[in-house]
């Protein structure tokens, strides 16, 4: 049922011309769907810690992208709704606790990286049963 | 009202620097519709559009690379592309202040994350934790499935497959800084006054105030544990009158530059 | 000039494609004809301050085309890589530095209109992007596999990021004086006679002008804050094993971020391209008055804009060579414990001064400030912006205007 | 001083995890003096241990002076200390001469005073130059050098050569000074009294300057003496020493009759200490500020010394006198004599045998002993603070290695 509908929707993306047409939401959405996807991938098969962190980063970038595009008037028809500034606000929040999140998960990865002298994250398991 | 009649800028693009310099460029008139970035639309070609391919394929592809890079720093490099393409997808999309604030801040956050990965794998300089390739085959076939998914959900709203329209107010970060302080001078998304609709004020004093516990938080995880050594400085201090003073100044350079080399670029990086 | 080339036959596409490289192009040369230039200008000025000549010869007199036999010769040179290297990241490095400092100059305006590219946030911009100039010297500094390297650039990574913290807070406040982040408004703003510069606009802005060059000197990496190269201490720092080509890509780079601090000095404190002397306005030129007129005001902006940051850019050559270096935990103290508090306080000396004495100590001496501010008060009823009162740039009113008007 | 008590020096802060990196400053860095190879063992930033590894520059000199006349031999010390050639002569002159009971005439002692001096001041200002070098500036090397010129134009005048002069040796010197000589010395002087100034303001009291040297760099009076420093580096701590002074009569009765006092702190302040900057509240003897001090004193001194001993020269009547053959045979003994030499005393060792070659030869550096104290000196420093220690000690490599 889903794949039918993925193609049908699919199809006239493509088959519209990148170059002359304007950009959608949808074509932020599709970005913001593989960043997500990356960091997703990168947060659960990278064992340094540090490449976890960067997943993390990713992920928030993709639900960045989503937050921007739902926001920008450009991306809509004339007249349709958006978030607004809304959409903006929240991405800036989100930029501002990633970095804040970014500074706490760098200080947890020093210090475990002092008492481990690595930043592998499969050996953080001390608190195992 | 201070006004400047200066929008011709917006229109022409990176372009314009050479139009303004030659007069002659001026004389013919032309019609384009105007888009965020400065791009426009002209005998077909979107410059809007393919901008956005270009920023979105770089996007992805350095994301992918972070995932695909096995060296700390080279994932650290992707990911300061990936984020810098990001960027320029939000000033596409009118997001300039966004756009801007990624630049400065994801971008930077970034560059300590880099210098980390130097410094944590100093010892041998190319060394990496690699996930085993079965890990990395599982990983493949989740994201895939994941990828599936989002875009399976992404495609389902007929409102979001409408392109845009393009022709909308210059951007600004006017409205986004007045919200912040509480005040919302933007239109409402249907197009009449909101008058209704508060501003930021309180979740930006939470956000400082979060900004700051997490800026003491990370300074007291990563702080320097003190710890008494006897130094060469020490044979000075219990012989020569001077030594006192000559000690203090050795110390005020020890610490200064533990304070320079570690723990300062961790805490100014990442509190930003 | 698309509109001309479209004159001329050619197909659209193809037409904007060519005027937006050829304008690419200009700022490439900005950047790269002033390295030539500021290089030869700097061997000249060391010369003449340590009392030798300098080159003479090349070029016929003052040997003015050193600059470009030394290019020549780097393009010649073998472009080595340590053994042990990331050749790609090695590879990489000089072209992330450049493009950072080259990027940094889409927002710049040299003159009024003559700017790459309008953004609202144009201050934000440029010190954002010229921060991504130190990835590049990271980069070379871990990937040359030389422990010289790697100092250098971990301490350019601590400086640099360091630094940003009192660059911003001086640069925040020009932005609020003129009320935008708008590098062109901030520039029309201080329109007239130099009394109009921010520079001059109360003792707080004074004292934060100067701040500001300690953290571009800084942030650029020039004696005495020039660690991350450091030359008696880390031979030749992050760019040690670097040669030839990619070598020069570092030293256009680095020229080209002096040049550009310089200029963002010059438009956030200095009236940008409105000179000391309003000559524009004293000869009765102005935008309104014809083509050529308009030509000759921008010229003439130009003149001024490139004349002030080619100033700013002396002085830090003037300065290379007077002074010695720092250490780095005495340019860490410089920024947290000297430069950070004090552009702090004066930040919020410039706010109160704004709040209680709007039109300076002496009234009818500058032209009051402000206008736009009222325009924002109106309400939340969405009408200051929304509704015609544009705060920067353009507005919708005026959009509809332009787009029957042809761009200039 | 409350605020001082957090930075009690022996706590060192320990964050990080960190491995120690072993560096390699030299053979071929540009702050290194020559030669020298310094292997540092780094925390970061911060140096743990400094090894100087020496001996790139060793060409048998000692060996060559058991194989030639002490006349002959002449030359090679102009290679030991290269920047000080005249005074390297006039050591190993005045060692030989001492072994042979030799004495030279009055003017011939005034003329080695003359020339010695002038020659501390020109090594004195290439040490200068080249510590603004290790510091990041490179304008006042070449004010330094510029000056220098002058006095090898003027060395070149008298022995034709501009470095290695061979110019003073054994029994008097080469040859007279050429007429007019004296005018162009005076000349020189005078117009280089002024230029300390402008080195006193770019270097020696410039904010920059004293910060990366005052209380760096700390050689305690002890230390200093138990590593056998000696020259500025052991003046500088505070040891009132001075071989012209203190030396044996053979070189002490070279400067009978000048006036100089030695540049040295005594009481909390250097001789003359009113017509110089004032040292820093930062400044703690036996640093390497300090150091520097002392020579740009030492600068002044010598001015004074030379324009005294010009005096006494052009009074002379009596000829110069011949330098002793290339054939003069040695007596059988020993004589060591330690002359104070710009960078510190030097020492020449002879052991004549009856004939005209010595059976043996040696001298003893003074650059090796000061070069001894880096690691202790750098221990804990940082790694910009290596090339203001070892700039501080003016060492140079021909002479350690010989």
């Amino acid at each position: 049922m889903e794949m039918p509908v993925l193609a049908a929707a699919v199809v006239p993306i493509f088959a519209a011309n990148p170059f002359t047409d304007p950009v959608g939401v949808i074509h932020y959405l599709v970005v913001g769907a593989v960043l997500f996807t990356a960091g997703i991938a990168c947060m659960t098969l990278k064992r340094n810690a540090l490449g976890v962190l960067m997943g993390i980063e990713l992920v928030l970038n993709g639900a960045n992208m989503n937050f921007v595009a739902f926001s920008s008037p450009y991306l809509r028809a004339d007249g349709a709704p958006t978030l607004g500034l809304d959409g903006q606000v929240i991405a800036l929040f989100v930029i501002l606790l990633a970095a804040a999140e970014a500074a706490v998960a760098l200080a947890i990865t020093l210090n475990f990286y002092n008492n481990h002298a690595t930043v592998d994250v499969d050996r953080a398991d001390d608190l195992k049963g | 009202m201070e006004i400047f009649h200066v929008g011709n800028t917006v229109m022409g693009g990176s372009a314009l620097m050479l139009d303004t310099l030659l007069p002659f460029a001026a004389s013919v008139p032309s019609q384009h519709v105007s888009l965020p970035f400065g791009a426009v639309v002209l005998a077909g070609i979107n410059w809007h559009s393919v901008l956005f391919l270009l920023f979105a394929a770089l996007t992805c592809a350095f994301a992918i690379g972070v995932v695909a890079a096995d060296n700390v720093v080279r994932m650290a490099l992707y990911l300061v592309f990936s984020l810098g393409s990001a960027a320029g997808l939000f000033f596409l999309a009118g997001a300039e202040f966004i756009g801007a604030m990624q630049l400065m801040i994801y971008v930077g956050g970034t560059l300590v994350l880099l210098v980390f990965g130097v410094m944590l794998t100093a010892q041998a300089p190319f060394v990496s934790i690699k996930p085993s390739s079965s890990d990395k085959t599982l990983a493949a076939v989740a994201g895939a499935s994941l990828l599936a998914l989002l875009l399976t959900a992404v495609f389902s709203v007929d409102a979001w497959l409408a392109p845009g329209a393009g022709v909308v107010p210059p951007p600004s970060a006017t409205p986004l800084g007045m919200a912040l302080v509480g005040v919302r001078v933007d239109d409402s998304p249907v197009g009449a006054p909101s008058t209704g609709r508060s501003g930021y004020m309180l979740p930006f004093e939470i956000v400082s105030v979060h900004l700051l516990v997490v800026l003491v938080g990370a300074a007291y995880l990563a702080r320097a544990k003190r710890r008494k050594t006897p130094r060469a400085i020490d044979a000075l201090a219990s012989s020569e009158p001077f030594a006192g003073r000559a000690a203090v100044s050795g110390a005020v350079q020890v610490t200064g530059a533990r304070a320079a080399g570690g723990s300062s670029s961790a805490l100014v990086g990442g509190g930003r | 000039m698309a509109d001309f080339l479209i004159g001329l036959g050619l197909p659209g596409w193809l037409a904007w494609t060519v005027a937006a490289l050829v304008a690419a192009v200009l700022i490439l040369n900005v950047i790269a004809g002033g390295a030539l230039a500021f290089i030869w200008a700097e061997r000249k000025i060391a010369a003449r301050i340590q009392d030798r000549l300098g080159p003479t010869r090349t070029g016929g007199r003052f040997g003015w085309l050193q600059s470009l036999a030394d290019g020549i010769k780097l393009l010649a040179k073998e472009d080595l890589m340590p053994e042990g290297a990331d050749g790609l990241l090695f590879r990489l490095a000089p072209y992330v530095s450049f493009c950072a400092s080259f990027c940094a100059f889409i927002a710049l305006p040299f003159a009024f209109d003559v700017v790459g590219q309008r953004l609202n946030v144009g201050v934000f911009f440029v010190v954002a992007v010229l921060g991504l100039e130190v990835f590049g010297v990271i980069l070379a500094g871990y990937a040359s596999a030389s422990k010289w390297s790697l100092f250098g650039a971990m301490r350019e990574a601590a400086q640099v990021v360091s630094y940003e913290v009192p660059l911003g807070m001086c640069v925040v406040v020009p932005v609020m004086l003129a009320g935008t982040m708008d590098l062109v408004t901030i520039a029309e703003k201080q329109a007239g006679w130099f009394t109009n510069w921010y520079l001059f606009h109360d003792p707080f802005t004074f004292v934060v002008f100067w701040v500001y060059v300690t953290c571009a000197v800084a942030s650029v990496n020039r004696a005495p804050f020039d660690l991350a190269e450091a030359e008696s201490e880390l031979v030749a720092g992050f760019h040690t094993e670097y040669s030839g080509l990619r070598w020069s890509f570092f030293f256009m780079a680095e020229y080209g971020s002096m040049f550009l601090v310089s200029a963002l000095a010059a438009v956030l404190f200095m009236g940008g391209w409105n000179g000391p002397v309003p000559v524009a306005t004293i000869l009765g030129l102005s935008e309104g008055t014809g083509d050529t007129a308009a030509y000759l005001v921008r010229l003439i902006g130009l003149a001024n804009l490139i004349g002030k940051a080619t100033l700013g850019v002396l002085a830090m050559m003037w300065i290379r060579w007077t002074l010695p270096r720092l250490r780095i935990d005495q340019v860490m103290t410089t920024c947290l414990k000297y430069c950070t508090p004090i552009a702090a306080v004066m930040f919020a000396g410039a706010m109160l001064w704004q709040l209680f004495l709007p039109a300076g100590l002496l009234p009818g001496w500058r032209r009051p400030p402000g206008e736009v501010r009222e325009g924002w008060l109106e309400g939340p009823g969405g009408s200051a912006v929304g509704h015609g009162v544009p705060v920067s740039g353009i507005g919708p009113a005026s959009r509809d205007v332009l787009a029957t008007r042809s761009p200039r | 001083m409350a605020h001082l008590i957090d930075d009690d020096p022996r706590i060192i802060e320990f964050d990080v995890r960190t491995d120690e990196m072993l560096v390699n400053m030299g053979p071929q860095h540009p702050s290194t003096h020559g030669v020298l190879r310094l292997v540092l063992r780094t925390d970061g930033e911060i140096v743990s241990e400094t090894e100087p590894h020496i001996g790139y520059l060793h060409r048998c000199a000692e060996k060559i002076g058991e194989n030639v006349s002490p006349r002959q031999w002449i030359p090679y010390t102009d290679r030991l200390d290269y920047l000080a050639a005249m005074n390297m002569n006039l050591g190993w002159a005045l060692t030989v001469e001492k072994l042979m009971r030799h004495e030279v005439s009055e003017k011939a002692r005034h003329l080695r005073v003359l020339i010695a001096e002038l020659n501390r001041i020109a090594s004195h200002l290439v040490g200068m130059g080249a510590y603004g070098l290790d510091l990041g500036t490179f304008s006042p090397f070449l004010y330094a050098f510029r000056e220098r010129e002058k006095i090898l134009d003027l060395f070149e005048e008298a022995c034709g050569a501009r470095l290695t002069y061979s110019y003073l040796t054994v029994g008097g010197a080469t040859a007279d000074l050429p007429s007019g000589w004296l005018q162009k010395c005076e000349a020189f002087l005078d117009q280089f009294e002024p230029v300390i100034k402008e080195y006193h303001a770019l270097l020696t009291t410039n904010a920059i300057f004293v910060k990366r040297t005052a209380g760096i760099g700390l050689l305690s009076r002890e230390m200093a003496i138990d590593y056998g420093c000696s020259g500025p580096v052991l003046r500088g701590s505070g040891v009132d020493q001075d071989m012209r002074r203190d030396g044996e009569s053979i070189y002490t009765g070279m400067y009978d009759g000048y006036a100089f006092e030695v540049a040295v702190q005594k009481d909390g302040r250097y001789p003359r200490d009113h017509t110089y900057p004032t040292v820093p509240s930062e400044a703690i003897l036996g640093d390497c500020w300090h150091r520097f001090f002392v020579r740009m004193l030492e600068v002044v001194q010598s001015m004074d010394l030379v324009r005294q001993a010009i005096d006494r020269y052009a009074a002379c009547r009596e000829p110069l006198g011949e330098p002793l053959k290339l054939s003069e045979k040695l007596p059988i003994g020993d004589a060591y004599l330690e002359t104070e030499a710009p960078k510190g005393q030097m020492g020449f060792y002879v052991v004549g045998n009856g004939t005209s070659i010595p059976w043996r030869v040696r001298a003893r550096s003074s650059s090796f002993s000061n070069l001894s104290v880096t690691h202790a000196l750098c221990r804990g420093c940082l790694i910009a603070d290596v090339p203001a220690i070892v700039g501080s000690l003016d060492i140079v490599m021909g002479e350690i290695d010989r």
